[in-house]
């Protein structure tokens, strides 16, 4: 953990130990307002060129219970969960005595004095300071004394770690944006808490963080931002979505974006629909209506809408209609932890609905793909009619992540094998469901298309190649047959898999989503801590690719990490993989709502291993 | 060319024969309302001069909801999922608002399962024709009650009906829908009437056409077989319908009739048997249903017409070309929008 | 397929040359009220003690569109469908021409005059029989011909079949019932038929039926009676549903059987209550609800209600309220082919809803499983607190079945770990979610109960064992854990599977629900003809029990038979398999949505064994 | 024993104390109006001298449906899924109709995903007291609008809402609910009177209470904010209720006062600023209801109070034990009625 850097000049002071590799976990309640100041922390070391991520775990209510944000600074680049804290910023009393209790020995624990803290352990070092006194000198207005308190601790962690203050004044202006004042008020607040600490508390040699230039140019954003960017950039045109914990914000920054960039300036006139609907049926129902009618359209969600949406991606999967559907994953079920991350629903959408249905799913592990994977799920949807799944989770979704600038699509947008009115003139013929190109995707037209061959009449899988009703075994096999086909065809359409390889490498990972990130991690430390050279892939789409039995016979063994307590990917490979091959592969779940960190995955190798 | 002379065959507005507007051969029972209600619309789509290939037919599931595949052969048509059209039916229209949709549900596909999406679709006033093919059971799973069976019915199996039927109409009327009526499958001349204003409405138009079920509804206790609604149906209104691109002239006499102006222009006339109804007041109209229920009555003609209110697409602000049309300029913003974006995250 | 006993006597004929071993279909149009006709037929021949199945092959509609009515007879006691058609009733005019073309030679052909279908093959024997002629003479009231026009086929069948006029005279009375006066009039068309026959029919001297012992004291059932009469017995008090196809009758049944035999005699007060639900969402929560409350409470549906019902059921398994769900599968999705059987929804049911959930899932393979499976699944639902679906299918659950006489419940009904208010008065503590018992399986109270510590609050995941909110990650996992071990107690007391050996045998097939019948069959064809001695298992329940790989390592070739396209119990059986033994697996498929039969399971069997 | 004296804590009809009737630390916002009306429920339910045992509690998902685990901690509670309360709630008192149920939901919960399983829950009278806490927003997931937000009220960010509200009282009144009325989470005084007379109501209470949600709704433009309700709140009836077990003297006078009787012989008694106000008629209800929405009032009390009418349970033929505590002698029909069967199969 020791960093290469030279220490910094810190007039006073000895250099800390540690250098940019550390969490600062900060525990408040709810509602106390306390998302700007953190959000004005992890800028302030990630526009010093050092590599952060921020978490967010918090309660399903509004105001009132205990939420922990924490912020993660590497040099080396690592930006998962990290199970550790450094430096604890307590500031919620009902968490307190068990947020202290469970740190390490020499954690650094800044509280608000009242709390008495310091009486609770010897093997940590103690910052008391007295929150309302500070924020009563810094703001004469009783009434926001609560909304500005949070940022004296911002303060006192930058003076406390060598946070640059002229960073995080940049931080905080560009958080409040064009509100002046308020941001004038709460720099206030800041530099209190710089100055407070500087005077009165004792100096700590443990943990610090240092400008470094691995951070240039990048964004700091979370994945439903960049799917809602994705989304747009896609074309979406028809958005219908019931609002649910961890989904919802991916809808209201795309209506946010929509309604800036998606009006026609010379008509003033939209060029989407978004619809609030009345709950996850009704959503799914008018985007297979819309998809069906040539938008592209789409819904999110979450594991509970999802549920409520398998009738409607069932009918789609048999009728062929497009629809793309963003599952932002959390734990199961509705009234169970709705704030927590889980890659839950991977099995259970696979073939989501009755009867045998098979579902294109998208396994984006980064911002970036967040950003590519709901742009190409149009694409998809459309090329294939049928559902595509776009899978994230609430890790992804509802947390910053540090990326580089999205690309802007080089590719132009796919709409597959719809047929125009002169289309239809020319070929004289039309059969809604024949299977002309030998790839088991049919043409389709959309209603409106002014020729009398281009009206058809849709319904599930009672039909022949002509639309037409019939309840034939050899139509309903054929149809079945061709379903297969197309599902096949996909295979070879979704996102590839990839592979990094690590030369002589017996043990193989396998691992998809947001794991990706503890993954590579983990690999580090079996690498250097225990010499251990692991072989990754990742997967990115379902179907599963053909490459991945062939990675596992390769192998000596293969861990295959999943973020659910079933093992539900684990299966699924399971599934597809040659005998001899079988015992290879292993099964490493992390399922506690939690984002999945890099020590527990060691951890559970290694005595898999061990055990071996 | 052939020198024998075939009568000539009537054509409408815009040139096409009747048999355009047919659909395939129906496998509904003989004497089943739905058919009689199929025949209505091919006319009143006939009539109206629409052209087929721009109206889209959307259902849910039952023996109404195949009825789409009855008529308008040229038009795009979607069986959905059990009482969920209203969903599909609001997505096809966000997707392309210059469709003329049409959705037939039954009365166990509205008013049980479909009964949330039906409020919800009154209340955004998506514009489209909503018929419920109403005869108080459910057909095509063979006969048990929907929410629209009269209390006390009795079913053929012997059992009888405990819970009080959902008015529709009231309903429709209370969530917002601008164009709210009900008619009878046997009567040939106000069903025709009101499909045809329907056709011109802009909004939502809720017909609820009592239809009865020859095979499993069609018996005394039942107010919704064909005897008991002949007897006890009481026409509201007789109407007729006046479309703005046929310059015809009504003889009602004005001093029973009361025009509403709908978007399009066209009039529509009612005659009331009430002298004094007025078909713009939603109090008047829940009040006459409430009555008629306490009365026992099957009350049918135009109860309500707002022909003024904003539909779901105005209050979407969408431009003139459907979405599903536009082109890729229109719907993937150039770079510059995703640089300005790009520069907020950093 | 010769047979071994001795010709019959007929006075004026040869002795045909298959006795009791065919197939009669009947095409009609449905609605016509053939049905009845087609049931004395079954009956005449089942009550001449000869094994028969019945098989009704219906569309989506009620009356207009082609019906085949198929009754085997097999003195061999095979009662799966068999493709092969010995005797053609063609009634239909639309379907008439593709009926005949598609017989085997030397088929027998009973038809309606007018449509002249003898112009059509050579190599068929050909009756017409003038049924408008005929029926104008039996029955002058011309409105009533269409219903009686059927049972003139009667007549004609038995006369050229053998089958006994008498026996037929009993089938028909038991079939009207009260209703004298119709049986009066129908019965008179049966022997204008018979005598037509008689007098104007070639002989034929192909197919005939001898009367045998191998009937008595047997049933002729449908699965959905056997289910709802199990039901009853097991102490069913709350059954919410939703009409579909092919579930609607158990319903029916059901509440059929619950009006005559449980109403309290003394008080004429119900004890149950059958509600009608909306839809199959709110069917699903009034069965949560009145389980929760202490009901033994069930619903009944098909594919697509399973897939509404999926948010509720991952409730269930959370909050751990018992359910039972009977889903009498058929083909999906809702307008595909809502009138054929499948078993296509084993894997989405066994896991159904988001999230880490497995339900407990039985596999009725006959009538008298329908019934002792219904029953017992309300035990199980209560024992372990938790959704039970009784998985039947079409096949089983709408067609006559022949059966022994279903035994009498022989222990008392189970209602699990109940504590009372004395009970609670005597442990002094109560702890909804414990595992007191070290099986998985906690306590519960039921609402109601007077006693201060009765009272907690359920909701899905988010609890600790006092059944207090908690989104502490160690209590979600301790939770989820204690469920899986409540599933693994689970394994030992679902219903265990049965096998059936042959020494010698290296070839064994898995099978499971209906299609158990075509599988003894297709053992007996393999056996017969080509000298293949198989093992068959047949489970019974999910979770699947460990004796299946173990039988499977016996093996050299394993089958596993499924009736979906996606071999979804082959998916689940090679998820347990040992490696060593994967390869021996093959899955053998049917799906066209008609009955699987054993020709087609044996040729299968037989591709693939040569491909070997 | 100690000998300082306590003074008497004040216990109920049942010997109680209040504090049993509590439930656990409330986790909503400080002054959300949920949590008045929890108040108001521990009172009422303390007043009315209920045991809380025989208590079952049932909510969808949301702020408000959070409310029962804040009150009535002896009682069992069922969290269960968004909008699908009526029918777990329906299927608890089939398990045992002795229970009472209180049913909590959100306007969300109810209007928007819930309103199909509302409509049918209402049409069947099932026995239940059910609440709306309606703040025409989706609190819990942060402010989005409800089916029950006003046309062109205004989110924090900006959104207007285009749509027209559902009004919850007059769906339930028009749907068959026989206890229908409206109040406001700060009228301690009404919303408490309202509530005992609906604990002693037999049939569907649907108790709409606008609560306005500090968080997201309370702000200018919603007419659900705290403001704005105080500020056009018209009381329609100043409700006192008179519970049959205890002899308390109202002194409302009784020129201004409706005496309806209750199905337990108790009494509920309306002011009415309206003196011709009949709350037994489904039309004037309706007419009240609709006309104050057209003058963009607030109407609070009693609507339509119809004790006569059968609940559900009655509807079912349900005899006096609850069906969840049959013994097996009466749930297990004896070996000969399987015998009967039997033998109609050979
Ligand atoms: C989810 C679902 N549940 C149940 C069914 C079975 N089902 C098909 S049609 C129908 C009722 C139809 O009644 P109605 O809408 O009144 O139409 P009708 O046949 O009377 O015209 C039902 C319950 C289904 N197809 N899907
Ligand atoms: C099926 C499903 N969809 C969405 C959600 C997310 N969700 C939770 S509460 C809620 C809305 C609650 O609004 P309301 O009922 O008005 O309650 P309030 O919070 O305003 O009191 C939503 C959409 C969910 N839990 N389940
Ligand atoms: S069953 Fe009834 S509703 Fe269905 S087609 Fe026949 S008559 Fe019409
Ligand atoms: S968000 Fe609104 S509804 Fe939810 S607890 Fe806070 S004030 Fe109440
Ligand atoms: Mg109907
Ligand atoms: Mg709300």
């Amino acid at each position: 953990m020791a960093t290469v850097e030279a220490a910094p000049v810190r007039p006073s002071d000895a250099a800390p130990k540690v250098i940019n590799d550390m969490s600062i976990q900060i525990a408040t309640v709810n509602g106390s307002g306390s998302q700007t100041a953190n959000m004005v922390l992890l800028r302030a070391i990630f526009q010093m060129g050092i590599p952060v991520s921020g978490k967010n775990l918090f309660p399903s209510n509004i105001a009132g219970l205990p939420t922990w944000f924490t912020i993660r600074a590497s040099h080396e680049g690592w930006i998962a969960r990290r199970k550790e804290i450094d430096f604890l910023v307590a500031m919620n009393p009902d968490t307190a005595r068990e947020d202290v209790l469970s740190l390490a020995p020499g954690a650094l624990v800044l509280y608000d004095e009242p709390l008495k803290l310091n009486t609770l352990r010897q093997d940590l070092e103690f910052y008391a300071v007295p929150f309302d006194k500070i924020v009563a000198g810094v703001c004469p207005d009783a009434k926001l004394r609560k909304l500005v308190r949070n940022m004296i601790y911002v303060g006192v962690v930058a003076r406390q770690l060598d946070i640059e203050m002229n960073e995080v004044e940049k931080a905080l202006r560009k958080q409040f944006g064009k509100k002046v004042k308020a941001a004038e008020l709460n720099w206030g607040a800041v530099t209190a808490g710089f100055e407070h600490a500087t005077s009165n508390l004792p100096k700590q040699q443990h943990f610090g963080v240092r400008r470094l230039n691995k951070t240039a140019g990048k964004i700091l954003i979370d994945g439903n931002s960049a799917a809602a960017i994705g989304c747009m950039l896609g074309g979406v045109t028809v958005l219908s979505w019931y609002p649910i914990t961890p989904s919802s914000s991916l809808a209201e920054a795309l209506i946010e974006y929509l309604k800036r960039f998606r009006v026609d300036h010379k008509t003033g006139k939209a060029t989407y629909a978004v619809v609030q609907a009345e709950d996850e049926l009704a959503a799914a129902g008018m985007v297979v209506g819309a998809g069906w009618a040539g938008a592209r359209a789409m819904t999110t969600t979450s594991g509970p809408g999802i549920s409520l949406m398998a009738e409607f991606t069932g009918l789609a999967y048999y009728a062929e209609v497009p629809m793309v559907i963003i599952d932002v994953q959390r734990t199961g079920p509705s009234t169970g932890l709705p704030t927590r991350t889980m890659q839950g629903d991977i099995t259970s959408t696979a073939i989501l609905s009755h009867g045998d249905t098979a579902h294109i799913l998208l396994l984006p592990s980064s911002v970036e793909e967040c950003y590519s994977m709901a742009m190409e799920a149009f694409n998809l949807a459309e090329e294939f009619q049928t559902p595509v799944f776009v899978m994230t989770d609430l890790d992804l979704g509802m947390n910053n992540w540090m990326a580089d600038p999205f690309p802007y699509p080089d590719q132009p947008i796919r709409r597959g094998k719809v047929l125009s009115a002169e289309d239809l003139e020319r070929l004289k013929k039309f059969e809604r469901y024949r299977d002309v190109d030998g790839d088991g995707i049919p043409y389709r037209t959309l209603p409106g298309t002014d020729h009398p061959l281009a009206g058809y009449f849709t319904r599930g899988s009672g039909h022949n190649e002509k639309a037409g009703y019939s309840e034939k075994p050899e139509d309903y096999k054929n149809n079945m047959d061709r379903l297969k086909r197309k599902y096949e065809t996909a295979h070879k359409r979704v996102p590839a898999l990839v592979t990094e390889e690590a030369p002589g490498a017996e043990i193989g990972i396998i691992a998809f989503g947001s794991s990706h990130w503890a993954v590579i991690e983990s690999r580090d430390q079996l690498e250097k801590e225990q010499s251990i050279k692991t072989a990754y892939l990742r997967i990115k789409a379902i179907p599963l690719s053909e490459d991945i039995p062939t990675f596992i016979s390769r192998m000596k063994r293969v861990y295959v990490v999943d973020q659910n307590r079933d093992g539900q990917m684990y299966d699924l490979i399971r599934l597809m993989v040659k005998s001899k091959d079988i015992e290879k592969i292993r099964s490493v779940r992390h399922y506690n709502g939690l984002p999945v960190d890099a020590r527990s995955i060691t951890d559970e190798i290694l005595s898999q291993e061990l055990s071996n | 060319m052939s020198t024998t002379v075939e009568p000539p065959k009537k054509l409408n507005r815009i040139g096409l024969e009747l048999t355009v507007y047919r659909g395939g051969k129906t496998t509904l029972c003989a004497g089943c309302g739905h058919n009689a209600i199929t025949e209505r619309i091919i006319e009143a789509f006939f009539e109206m001069g629409v052209n087929p290939t721009q109206v889209a037919k959307l259902s849910g599931i039952g023996c109404s909801s195949k009825a789409p595949s009855y008529f308008l052969n040229p038009s795009h048509g979607f069986n959905a999922v059990h009482g969920r059209m209203p969903s599909v039916a609001t997505g096809t229209l966000l997707a392309n608002h210059k469709l003329i949709a049409i959705g037939v549900s039954g009365d166990g596909d509205t008013a049980s399962i479909g009964i949330g999406q039906f409020v919800h679709l009154m209340r955004r006033n998506v514009p489209m024709i909503y018929i419920i093919e109403d005869n108080g059971v459910y057909g095509l799973t063979k006969g048990q009650f929907s929410a629209t069976a009269d209390i006390g019915s009795k079913q053929k199996s012997g059992n009888i009906n405990e819970l009080p039927p959902i008015d529709t109409c009231a309903l429709a009327i209370q969530l917002g829908a601008t164009f709210v009526a009900r008619s009878f499958s046997g009567d040939k001349k106000q069903l025709s009437a009101i499909l045809k204003a329907a056709i011109a409405h802009r909004g939502t138009v809720m017909l609820d056409v009592i239809s009865p079920c020859v095979t499993f509804n069609d018996h005394e206790g039942s107010t919704k077989s064909y005897a008991y609604v002949k007897e006890h149906e009481e026409a509201l209104e007789d109407v007729s319908f006046v479309p703005y691109f046929e310059n015809i002239e009504v003889d009602y006499d004005p001093g029973e009739t009361q025009d509403v102006t709908l978007h399009d222009g066209s009039h529509l006339r009612l005659r009331k048997l009430d002298p004094d109804f007025d078909v713009t007041s939603r109090v008047k109209a829940l009040t006459v249903l409430e009555e008629s229920r306490q009365k026992n009555e099957v009350l049918t003609g135009v109860f309500y017409v707002n022909p003024a209110e904003k539909d779901f697409i105005e209050a979407l602000n969408l431009g003139d070309q459907p979405l599903a049309n536009l082109p890729e300029e229109t719907t993937r913003p150039p770079k510059a929008v995703l640089d300005e974006i790009m520069e907020e995250f950093r």
